[in-house]
């Protein structure tokens, strides 16, 4: 069993709690959450800090962990269907070319993200709705 | 001794002690409980709290039979047996009944007919006049009299005496003494105060006294073959009925008192199936009566009658209000101010007789001015007697009392007389016999001493 | 004399952490990995929270428990400064439950053991100092706002040591109005 | 102002910011500053932790918050607590301020907010004279449609009583979600570049178009909360929104009155949904894009206090998935406009050199320091970044000076009524986040709370209605209806009620309305009119929610009989 | 009402209690009203009195004792029959199935059980192929089925009878456990 310590921030509100995490590289699986010190924990966690964690597992106790990209094939309400990266990704960017041909730029809304996916992507994506589509149409759910 | 606490059964859980009014019942808490005779007032209370019953686990599988016989109950008893008990007269009865040569009378009393339903499953305070006369002459009594009828004649009596007492300034006030226990504690504690009582006998004895002399005339009966019962709500009745100067008739006035619950015994031993039964109508003469007369039964009643005869005595008119609901109530110690024509009449009410010891400390201190006191021992009256049905949780008997006490009042209501000296059968035994209230031959048969001996 | 954990409702913020602490400890790390439906979910601490206060309940590891009086199948016992319940002697008759005055115990079930007719069966469950847990007890470990402490008996007897001596102390000064007064001396 | 700062704070004006339920480690600075002898005043309608320890409780009403703020600055300007010094070398504006003030009097307040008017007297005293004093406020007034004048209104506070540029004072949103700043810091915003430079400030475009080679959009784009709008009722094509690139978010869980947000995602021509795991936006999406999950990637969180930190994968991804920001890369590849990147840290790199407040806060310093609080304007090491803003007064404005914007008080928009004679608003449950995928797919923390969720209610209420504690409950507003279990509890008052909402089946956002704060666009999340309905047939309700809930997972594709009790 | 996980109980309070059996009376009243006609009062009794606990008494007093509803029930565990099973939180006896075997009275730690005759329709049951009369395993079924809850607590004088709602109760001592932490400070 190779263990590894990695530490990172905390996914869950803002106060940015450090969390030390020991894992089993060869089995891919956490092993143990403690709390780090960091500069606004100071070595505490609380209860989402400490067992936060676990869906990374994908115990499948509310909704199922996404591995795979799905296309409705038949339009709203038919069922989704898995595919390729390649089909998706030509699929989304054939759609939205087509959408913004027809209506314009202001036809197409984005979403940042408030929760895991960090500051990089909130940056690409809205570089990508005001570069690539056109918009300022880019949006986050700050105030939900 | 009427009253009894069997020493093998008692748990000395002392529940009996606590409603005992005259603290006759003593032992350690947790020993078997002993009741001091010469303090008892025999009035059944700790037979009905009693639930020291005798059990399978704890006296074993025999136990039952051998108690059963013991106490002379009909085997047919099944119930549940306790610890205190009262003693059972049925055999004189049986045996009377079952004597060809014996002509018997029955009476029973206003309470009983609002609650022997109930020991046969009717609910709390069915009235069963009907029923109760068709049992007691199935039993085979050859009549069936109402201890109402004397509660009117009773009121006659009483009421005289305390119109006469108020007018010509006699001891006052009056108490009733239709509470045979009630009687006794006075003459056992308050011997002084014996004037105080009115000297009418309770109606049980009044009937009785009537049953064998001009009752006897009417049937053409002698009174040495005229055996006469009564079915009481209580206990102590038999220890009225054995008293010596109960014997006004030339024989013994009344010749065995039994309770509810023992009738209810005779009728199962009879097989007779209660809920079968027609209704039957009482004897006559002596099956007629008033509200008056029902009335008796509950706490408050003989006030409520006794006013409702006095007013029109004293005033000549009929009185407005029927229903006397100012003495009506359960407390234990009441008053009321009746104005009766020019007269103010003040009357006090004791039910539970250990609320009358203030009563008659204020009477002997003589800072008690009422006219007439309505005394009873038991809780809410007879209704509430010692020998009434006894019920399995006490956490009812408040509302056996309530449905027992409505019932005697709804069948106040629905009689056609509601006033003693309106029943007809009473004017016409003044007419043909007595002459009138307190007239002398009254006196001779309807009144009585106290502490003779 | 048996230890306790104690919460303190100054510092408590009643969050739950220490529920959690408590279950993960009791039921092992591998509860990240089993089925999500195959261990049971019981805090041996209750979160109490009223208009005033929000705190952790616990056992107090009496030292004259009523629970093990009340006990009538002897499964709770003393043992290395703490009172503790044998679950499978425990048959859930509650009368532990009745007898504690904190309302410390509860009845919980057993994961996959059924009583004869299939019901559940429950057996009582209380604080039991998590014990042969290293670092000793898991919500006084996990507890973001330090509000839970474990109390020693020495850390008691110090603690009253130290109010009696400060008693001493004000009495002293105030009598001889005088401010010295030397904490040195016989214990 | 920095977390840490908090505990030294002489004096705490918690505003609709419930820390022990939000941020349980922010919670934990207020406990600890309470121990240092810290002066705590709480304005909440609940009793909520810091309240329960609070020397003054305002337990205002829902709704009258700026009532109370505008009060609280009446007294500390009649009462001479001022610091007219600080006003007059450091604001401007002061004058019509007071106008609007005036008429604020604590009597008049008391009437709206239910507060004696001698309490907030004390209140805004020991405000003003307890230096330095901070401000924190949550979505107790974020999340009214009279939500910035509020942030404004406590802003004056700060101002008048000069607590701010120096530690331990000033004004703090204590944000809600992990990244909501960082998503702000990055411009995932309608009016804004990264680094809050302003799409309709004419030299920022220049900048970004040159940065980026393309010309940019110089319109205000449209808020997340108008999209239902946009698609439902916008006449005009063009304007209308046909596509919705949905990214990190579950609007069919957590926007206000989801019946219609359905509606508006089911009309929608194209909806792309990327996230991590299924969720019931999902359901109504053309196209899903699975995307690593927080502990599988690498990136930078901003968090409360402006702290940069990194992220770390900490377990490799399973299943056929990609980050965030590859999978949009290729999008935008595959449409003509090539992003290239082979790591966050290059993403990272040019976006700071685009802001100058984050131009310092290299990868490098950050795995250094820990965390950098921005502005960080310079890449020497020696430049640590900035703990509390506008140190010695000087505010980020052309002339350095704050401005004071009075603004009068409104009630919210939808008031009890008959029909509907009780408030609700929604709250947290600390053990879960957001919509619940994350923590509800925890084992542990789902036991401690699950479906349907609790609704908080006076215990008076309790009794008025005949419901016990746990029983399941309908909560009915004008737009809905959910079942929840009643929770009777001391800390709210009679008349409102509290529901979290990441439930599905106690969703109380089948409830709120959509009514915005005309500036911040947030929706009234803290107020609207409902009412708690006793369920005779309990049985059927506990089957009943048993059977939905067992519905709703089958839906998002876990089997039958699988996983969680409910 | 919160979902109830835990059965009640009924327990006796030796200090209060008299010995009068008024319990005893009450609980064969109600459970014989339906099957055995039993009415208001004694003389509607046709069956031997069979109380379902048994005032028990000891040198320095009494009390009633019954049924725990133990969550791990012996009782039910041992029954061969089937005739023992947990119904609405309650262990419960099927009277008809019981063939009195005497396990579950033995297996009771507290005595709660013990073997009485059955009656039915106001006359003792015989046994198929005797004379002799049908017992059953007579226990504490917390007057399931009966209106206004444990007669014996009802008929009790002096309250010496008191229904556990242990669920209930525990929150409510937890609560008054986490008041005592508020006073007691940490001087």
């Amino acid at each position: 069993m190779a263990l590894k310590q990695v530490q990172t921030t905390c996914p869950y509100c803002g106060a940015g709690c450090q969390i030390m995490f020991t894992v089993d590289a060869d089995a891919n699986k956490i092993v143990e959450a403690v709390p780090a010190d960091g500069r606004t924990n100071e070595g505490t966690l609380c209860l989402k800090g400490h067992y936060g964690w676990d869906y990374l597992n994908d115990p499948q106790i509310l909704t199922k962990r996404l591995r795979k990209p799905m296309i409705r094939k038949g339009g709203k309400k038919s069922p989704l269907v898995e595919v390729s990266w390649d089909e998706a990704i030509s699929y989304v960017a054939e759609k939205l070319t087509e959408i913004k041909g027809k209506y314009g730029p202001d036809s197409i809304m984005g979403t940042g993200s408030a929760r895991g996916a960090g500051n990089e992507a909130n940056y690409l994506m809205q570089k990508f709705m005001r570069a690539c589509i056109g918009t300022n149409n880019v949006d986050h759910c700050a105030r939900i | 001794m009427i009253v009894a606490i069997d020493q093998n059964l008692c748990t000395g859980c002392r529940e009996c002690a606590q409603v005992c009014p005259v603290c006759a019942i003593e032992g350690e808490q947790g020993k078997p409980q002993v009741i001091q005779t010469e303090r008892c007032v025999m009035c059944g209370q700790c037979i009905q709290k009693c639930k020291s019953y005798v059990s399978l686990l704890d006296h074993g599988n025999d136990a039952y039979d051998r108690i059963r016989k013991e106490r002379n109950l009909p085997d047919s008893v099944q119930e549940p047996l306790f610890a205190a008990y009262s003693v059972c007269s049925l055999d004189k009865v049986r045996t009377a009944l079952k004597d060809g040569c014996t002509f018997t009378v029955v009476q029973c009393a206003p309470a009983v007919r609002v609650a022997i339903g109930e020991e046969f499953g009717e609910e709390l305070g069915t009235l069963t006049p009907g029923k109760l006369a068709a049992a007691l002459r199935k039993l085979g009594f050859d009549r069936v009299y109402d201890t109402n009828f004397p509660a009117d004649v009773t009121i006659m009596e009483e009421g005289t005496e305390l119109i006469d007492r108020v007018n010509k300034g006699g001891v006052l006030p009056m108490f009733t003494s239709c509470c045979p226990a009630w009687v006794k504690f006075l003459e056992n504690n308050y011997p002084e105060l014996k004037d105080h009582l009115s000297s009418a006998k309770s109606p049980q004895q009044i009937g009785g006294a009537i049953f064998k002399t001009y009752g006897a005339e009417l049937d053409q009966r002698k009174a040495s073959e005229i055996y006469s019962v009564s079915v009481m709500p209580c206990t102590c009745k038999a220890y009225e009925c054995d008293r010596p100067e109960m014997k006004d008739s030339g024989y013994r006035d009344v010749d065995a008192a039994i309770t509810t619950r023992e009738l209810a015994w005779l009728i199962k031993e009879a097989q007779i199936d209660w809920n079968a039964l027609r209704e039957e109508e009482f004897d006559q003469p002596f099956g007629m009566y008033t509200g008056a007369g029902a009335i008796f039964g509950v706490t408050g009643g003989v006030m409520e009658a006794a006013i409702r005869t006095g007013y029109e005595l004293v005033t000549g008119e009929s009185i407005p209000q029927v229903d006397v609901t100012s003495v009506r109530g359960t407390e234990g110690f009441r008053t009321a101010l009746i104005e009766v024509g020019d007269l103010k009449l003040k009357v006090g009410i004791v039910t539970g007789l250990k609320h009358v010891i203030p009563v008659l400390e204020a009477v002997r201190a003589g800072t008690l001015d009422l006219h007439f006191i309505e005394v009873m021992t038991c809780p809410q009256g007879c209704v509430s007697g010692g020998g009434q049905p006894k019920l399995l949780m006490d956490t009812f008997s408040e509302e056996a009392y309530r449905a027992r006490r409505e019932a005697i009042f709804d069948h106040d209501r629905e009689l056609t007389y509601r006033k003693s000296h309106e029943n007809p059968a009473v004017k016409k035994l003044y007419e043909e016999f007595l002459e009138a209230p307190n007239s002398h031959l009254a006196h001779h048969l309807l009144h009585t001493t106290y502490c003779n001996d | 004399m048996n230890y306790f954990v104690k919460g303190n409702p100054d510092l408590c913020i009643g969050c739950r952490t220490c529920m959690i602490g408590c279950v993960v400890v009791h039921e092992g790390k591998h509860i990240f990995e089993i089925d999500p439906d195959s261990y049971t979910f019981h805090p041996k601490l209750h979160m109490v929270k009223t208009a005033r206060l929000s705190v952790p309940v616990q056992c107090k590891h009496c030292e004259n428990p009523a629970c093990m009086a009340a006990c009538g199948v002897n499964a709770i016992y003393q043992e290395d400064h703490r009172v503790l319940i044998h679950t499978e002697t425990c048959i859930g008759c509650k009368a532990c439950m009745d007898a504690c005055p904190f309302g410390a115990i509860d009845m919980v079930t057993v994961a996959g053991v059924r009583q004869k007719d299939g019901s559940e069966k429950k057996v009582a469950n209380k604080c039991d100092l998590c014990q042969g847990v290293a670092g000793g007890p898991a919500c006084v470990r996990v507890c973001p706002t330090q509000a839970l402490t474990l109390v020693t008996e020495e850390e008691l007897e110090d603690l009253a040591k130290r109010k009696r001596m400060e008693s001493a102390r004000s009495t002293f000064c105030e009598v001889y109005h005088c401010d010295e007064f030397s904490y040195g001396g016989r214990e | 102002m920095g977390i840490p700062e908090i505990e030294d704070a002489k004096c705490l004006l918690c505003f609709g910011y419930n820390g022990a339920d939000s941020h349980p480690i922010v919670a934990r600075r207020i406990v600890r500053g309470r121990q240092k002898g810290m002066k705590i005043i709480c304005a909440d309608p609940r009793v909520t932790e810091t309240a329960r320890i609070s020397d003054i409780h305002l337990q205002l009403k829902g709704g009258s918050n700026l009532a109370l703020v505008n009060a609280m600055a009446n007294v500390i300007w009649k009462e001479g607590l001022a610091d007219e010094k600080f006003i007059q070398e450091h604001t401007k504006g002061f004058d019509e301020f007071l106008k609007v003030i005036e008429n604020y009097t604590p009597e008049y307040a008391a009437e709206i907010s239910q507060v004696p008017a001698e309490t907030i007297r004390q209140a805004a005293r020991m405000y003003a004279t307890n230096k330095p004093a901070m401000i924190l406020y949550g979505m107790g007034v974020c999340q009214f449609s009279q939500a910035v004048d509020v942030v404004k209104g406590l802003a004056n506070l700060a101002l008048m009583t000069g607590n701010f540029g120096g530690p331990s004072m000033g004004i703090g949103p204590v944000r809600g979600q992990n990244n909501v700043q960082g998503a702000c810091d990055m411009g995932a915003l309608p009016n804004s570049y990264p680094g809050y430079q302003s799409v309709t400030d004419p030299a920022s475009r220049e900048k970004f178009e040159k940065a980026w080679g393309v010309p940019l959009p110089d319109k205000v784009g449209c808020p997340i909360t108008h999209v239902p709008y946009r698609i439902l009722q916008e006449k005009e094509e063009r304007k209308r929104i046909h596509a919705y690139y949905i990214f990190g978010e579950d609007p069919a869980q957590s926007d206000p009155d989801l019946a219609e947000v359905r509606e508006a995602l089911d009309k929608c021509d194209f909806v792309i949904m990327q996230d991590i795991y299924m969720n019931k936006t999902g359901l109504h999406a053309d196209v899903i894009l699975p995307a690593t999950a927080w502990g599988e990637n690498e990136g930078v969180y901003t968090c409360a206090d402006r702290g940069f930190q990194r992220v770390r994968k900490v377990v490799e991804p399973e299943g056929d998935l990609k980050p965030d920001w590859q999978i949009i890369a290729e999008i935008s590849t595959a449409m003509g406009y090539p992003m290239n990147y082979k790591n966050t840290e290059e993403i990272w790199n040019e976006l700071i050199d685009l802001c100058p407040s984050f131009t310092g806060a290299t990868y490098e310093k950050i795995e250094k320091y820990g965390s950098v609080q921005w502005p960080c304007r310079d890449k020497s090491m020696e430049d640590k970044g900035t703990p509390y803003l506008h140190k010695d007064g000087i505010f980020a404005t052309k002339d350095h000076k704050a401005l004071f914007y009075g603004t009068d008080w409104h009630p919210p928009l939808e008031m009890e009524n008959e029909e509907y004679p009780m408030s609700l608003s929604t709250v947290r449950e600390v053990g879960h986040y957001s919509v619940r995928t994350m923590t509800g797919n925890c084992r542990t923390l789902r036991n401690l709370e699950d479906e349907p969720g609790w609704v908080q209610i006076s215990p008076q209420d309790c009794q008025k209605l005949k419901i016990q504690k746990g029983e399941l409950v309908k909560v009915l507003s004008k737009r809905g209806y959910c079942i929840s279990r009643c929770l009777p509890t001391e800390r709210v008052k009679p008349g409102a009620v509290y529901m979290t909402y990441q439930w599905w089946i106690g969703s109380c956002n089948e409830l709120t309305i959509a009514h915005l704060d005309p500036i911040s666009n947030t929706p009234e999340y803290k107020y609207c009119a409902c009412r708690v309905e006793k369920i005779q047939d309990q049985e059927w309700a506990e089957r009943h929610v048993k059977e939905m809930y067992n519905d709703i997972r089958t839906q998002m594709g876990i089997q039958p009989g699988k996983g969680a009790r409910s | 009402m919160m979902k109830k996980e835990l059965g009640s109980f009924v327990i006796g309070d030796g200090r209060r209690c008299t010995g009068c059996k008024a319990c005893e009376l009450a609980c064969f009243m109600v459970h014989n009203q339906k099957s055995n006609h039993v009415g208001m009062t004694v003389g509607t009794v046709g069956v031997p009195v069979v109380p379902r606990l048994y005032l028990t008494r000891f040198e320095q007093g009494c009390m009633p004792i019954q049924c725990k509803h133990c969550e791990d029930a012996p009782c039910l565990n041992v029954c061969s029959k089937g005739a023992i099973s947990r119904i609405e939180h309650q262990v419960v006896v099927d009277e008809q199935l019981c063939i009195g075997c005497k396990d579950c009275m033995q297996a009771c730690p507290f005595g709660a059980i013990t073997l009485l005759p059955y009656a039915k329709d106001g006359c003792l049951v015989p046994q198929s192929g005797s004379s002799e009369t049908k017992v059953f395993a007579a226990k504490c079924d917390l007057c399931k089925d009966i209106p206004q809850g444990p007669a014996c607590v009802n008929a009790c004088p002096h309250q010496a009878l008191r229904l556990v709602d242990p669920e209930a109760e525990r929150e409510e001592k937890n609560i008054k456990a986490a008041n005592a932490l508020f006073y007691m400070k940490n001087w």
